[in-house]
């Protein structure tokens, strides 16, 4: 393996991303870009009746930590009940990388962003307000500080 | 293992590193010491060097003078000329859109200073626009500095047009010529410059060696000061092992340069045409024919070019994402991560220019090389593409 | 051959050579370019050699910025500061009588933008004068800077106590110590500078390899503008060998100092009783007891001391007439020939001052080697008494 | 040979200087200083009745240039006329020597001055006036550049 710049991990799933690619009868699709470095990712779930993530997919365009962030994300998704993914920090998919160089951080931070915009997105085809995302995540928000 | 990231550093001649070893083991005289034969040696090797570093561009050897780096040549270039009789009222710099950091941010440090710079367009081949550079100088212009071959596009800009212009105004005239010397033709009598930087790792010679050419009757003042070595323009003890690399490294391009640069051009003209025939998304950057041999740039469309960088790393094809001296992926904060400001030059898309692949070739490389490339080309390519939320094929 | 002029610069040590080969030959990969081994093993290899250096003079690894030379060092020391925050309303700096041209001729310089330059005494011996220096430090003052060790008359300037006047004074304290590291121990944090120069040619590192101390929270400005090597303060490819070759030296020096520069202490003792058994017309320079290990500088009345050099040159004995530097026979003018600052300084008489010598020894100096130099020196003496017009004996 | 700064008729000069040594019964003796390096150059002539330098010798306190230039201009003196003496320039005794670096120039002007003197103290002591000296100088410098 390649020493550099990525940890072992972020590079094993540079060269085998999990979940790659769509699902049509999505249940949510969040897209998200970073203006900074022009990266793009995609995410789409697949949400139980009773709101659990059953499948989960993503294209991504961008760098190899942006591409190992999506992969690993996919990863922490899958299983995971609403409630459970908002807790789905960038923290966690850096430190699920085994870290990332400070200057990429931003790529998990993407990450965690798709995930949000996907549940929105999930949250209105259900007929729900999407705020629910933004209440929740200041709920949890406050949790983690306390 | 293809190395194909030339213009970050070349692999050294081993003529060139047989010559230096001498001057790291028995040869360690301080050339300013005359008075006993291992300093007179070590003196010695240095005039010989400095023949060699002239002769390859033309130049009479007490022109030249010998820096550790492009950086510095460029640094002392620019900043040696200001405060000369000849310029120093003269507040307005004239460069391109496409230099190097080590012009581009001296110029940007000294608006702090009271001078104006204007920088001169390229057109999308990376071709500075003569007429707005003819236009752009005025009275009160000091210095224009402009990148011979761009490392990035591999660009190479037509100094004899510059220099004729520079001459006509009357204004002095510096072209950084690190990523040219030792692959491209140079001769500061016909191109008429009065300043030129050269560095020994982009043909053969270490890192660690470098000049910069001062024509004779141009004044200079040292950024170092200290003692007299290199007529009192750069103080501090000489390096010789690196100046008599430099020196070897010169006399080689000057012998063997026509000959190992028709075959970097047979091989550019491979992987360009390669490429070229494999995808209708392919974008190739620089100028086609006005260029550095050995040097294809390019960026796919619908995939970022860090991710390609490293899938041919995985490969063991070794080549450099917008400029090897651009990417810092070791700063400490995002800001830092900037669009080559090169790319956005010749106007390739603002989210592409992360995304830009340069191979550049030096004369080692094979035709078995480019073979390799082009052979694992489709493979990541497609890969990429089918992960991209643009590619919809 | 007897190399008795390592001031000069050392023969570099055979592991230091070795280690640094491999980086001219296989490992030539710009340390920039993270994406493939090649370049991630060059970036590598200068943590490492970071590591060795600091740990030599006890700082931390990203206190360490390299350089080019020792004069780079210094300019950058003295230049860099000067516009931070912290000091760029203050224009006076205190330097010592018999500082190095490269931070007497920056000082020089300084004074054409309005800096105030005081001069500290140093006594016969050639130490500072703390008194002195204590109460030229005033409320205007940026920086003091006091060369550590003299290559010229081997005085060892008590670091500890002029740092403890500074860190009173709350002013900036800059050391260079080109001529004590590798054989003076050094210890940032004991001695509480902000800055120190480091040239690796004084410690059986190559020429061309060097570094500066900068204590963390020190604000530093660059010399030069480009890049973001060495944490922006100093642009340009990093010349990877010799940054390794500096690593190493540091590791050997850390290690086996203490063994050599015993050793080096006997041979020096051994010369020194030796030549002043001989003659009573001999005068010896600097300190006795502070001094550098293997250093011995004299003036012979009614000798001058070019001749002397010339003559202990034919024997195949290389020492060194005033500072390494500071001859310069080269020069184009008869003018440039000055008395050393340093020997007019410790109160040489002015004739005598060009005339005095050195022999600076290295690990590398045997006994049999310092027999030599005292068997023939009668000889040398006696010839150049006898054609003295002032001797009369 | 040590190569160096100096030819190598300078080191040869310099390792076995010509002349070297006092003359007790000296017809003129003159010393010259160089201020600016320290040099010292006694310069004592022989000279017969009739005007010949019979013998001719030299100390000096000096570098290699200035004791070669010494030692140079005692084997250029001798055998010569009083007339012929003051002809002898500095430029001669470089030449003589097959140069010296620009910087050591002064060495050899130290020996044109030092024979000057010397014949300066000896017009003197056969009761002449030495300002003799100062106009066959003139005299040959017109001569030199017509
Ligand atoms: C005390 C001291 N400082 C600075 C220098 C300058 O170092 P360099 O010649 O590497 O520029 C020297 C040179 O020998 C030195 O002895
Ligand atoms: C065109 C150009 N100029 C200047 C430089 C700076 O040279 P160095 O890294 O040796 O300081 C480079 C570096 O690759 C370059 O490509």
């Amino acid at each position: 393996m390649a020493k550099g710049p990525y940890s072992e991990k972020v590079m094993e799933h540079f060269m085998n991303p999990r979940n790659m690619g769509e699902i049509e009868d999505a249940s949510g699709v969040g897209e998200v870009g970073n203006p900074a470095c022009g990266d793009v990712m995609k995410l789409y779930l697949k949400i139980s009746d009773d709101g659990i993530v059953e499948d989960v997919k993503f294209k991504t365009f961008g760098c190899g930590a942006a591409i190992a962030s999506s992969s690993m994300a996919t990863e922490l998704l899958k299983g995971k009940s609403v409630e459970e993914i908002l807790e789905l920090t960038n923290n966690a998919i850096v430190e699920a990388l085994d870290g990332l160089p400070p200057a990429k951080i931003h790529c998990s931070v993407m990450a965690e962003e798709a995930i949000e915009s996907a549940l929105r997105d999930y949250y209105e085809r259900i007929g729900k307000d999407p705020k629910i995302v933004d209440e929740l995540k200041e709920k949890i928000k406050n949790k983690q500080t306390n | 293992m293809i190395y194909v990231d030339n213009v970050a550093g070349t692999k050294p001649d081993k003529r060139v590193v047989d010559k230096m070893i001498p001057f790291y083991t028995e040869k360690y005289g301080n050339p300013s010491a005359h008075f006993y034969p291992l300093g007179r040696e070590s003196f010695e090797a240095i005039d010989e060097a400095r023949g060699h570093v002239a002769s390859l561009i033309n130049a009479e050897k007490d022109e030249i003078i010998f820096t550790s780096c492009g950086t510095e040549s460029n640094n002392l270039a620019i900043k040696g000329i200001l405060e000369t009789d000849k310029v120093k009222d003269k507040k307005h710099i004239v460069i391109s859109a496409i230099e190097h950091f080590s012009v581009q941010n001296v110029c940007l440090k000294l608006m702090n200073e009271g001078y104006k710079i204007t920088k001169i367009r390229v057109d999308e081949n990376g071709k500075i626009d003569l007429g707005e550079l003819e236009d752009a100088i005025t009275e009160d212009t000091a210095l224009v500095s402009v990148i011979y071959v761009s490392p990035e596009i591999g660009t190479v800009q037509d100094l004899q047009k510059i220099g004729e212009i520079c001459r006509n105004k009357g204004v002095l005239f510096h072209t950084d010529a690190v990523a040219g010397v030792g692959h491209v033709p140079v001769d500061v009598k016909e191109v008429g410059c009065d300043l030129m930087s050269i560095a020994g790792q982009n043909f053969y010679a270490p890192k660690g060696s470098a000049a910069l050419y001062v024509r004779d009757g141009v004044k200079i003042n040292p950024i170092f000061d200290g003692g007299f070595q290199e007529m009192g323009i750069r103080s501090g003890s000489e390096n010789v092992p690196a100046i008599v690399g430099l020196g070897e490294a010169a006399k080689i391009a000057k012998n063997e340069m026509d000959e190992y640069t028709s075959k970097m051009k047979k091989l550019q003209k491979q992987l360009w045409d390669g490429l070229d025939e494999m995808f209708d998304f392919i974008h190739f950057t620089g100028d086609k024919t006005d260029r550095l041999p050995g040097h294809v740039s390019f960026w796919i469309e619908y995939i970022e070019g860090e991710s390609l960088l490293l899938w041919y790393s995985l490969k063991e094809i070794y080549g450099a994402s917008g400029s090897a001296c651009s990417s810092n992926i070791m700063a400490e904060d995002e800001d830092e991560l900037e669009a080559s400001h090169v790319l956005t030059a010749v106007g390739v898309p603002n989210d592409i220019c992360a995304g830009s692949l340069t191979f550049s070739m030096s004369k080692y490389n094979t035709e078995e090389d480019i073979n390799k490339i082009l052979e694992v080309t489709p493979e990541i390519v497609n890969k990429l593409c089918e992960m991209s939320p643009y590619y919809n094929k």
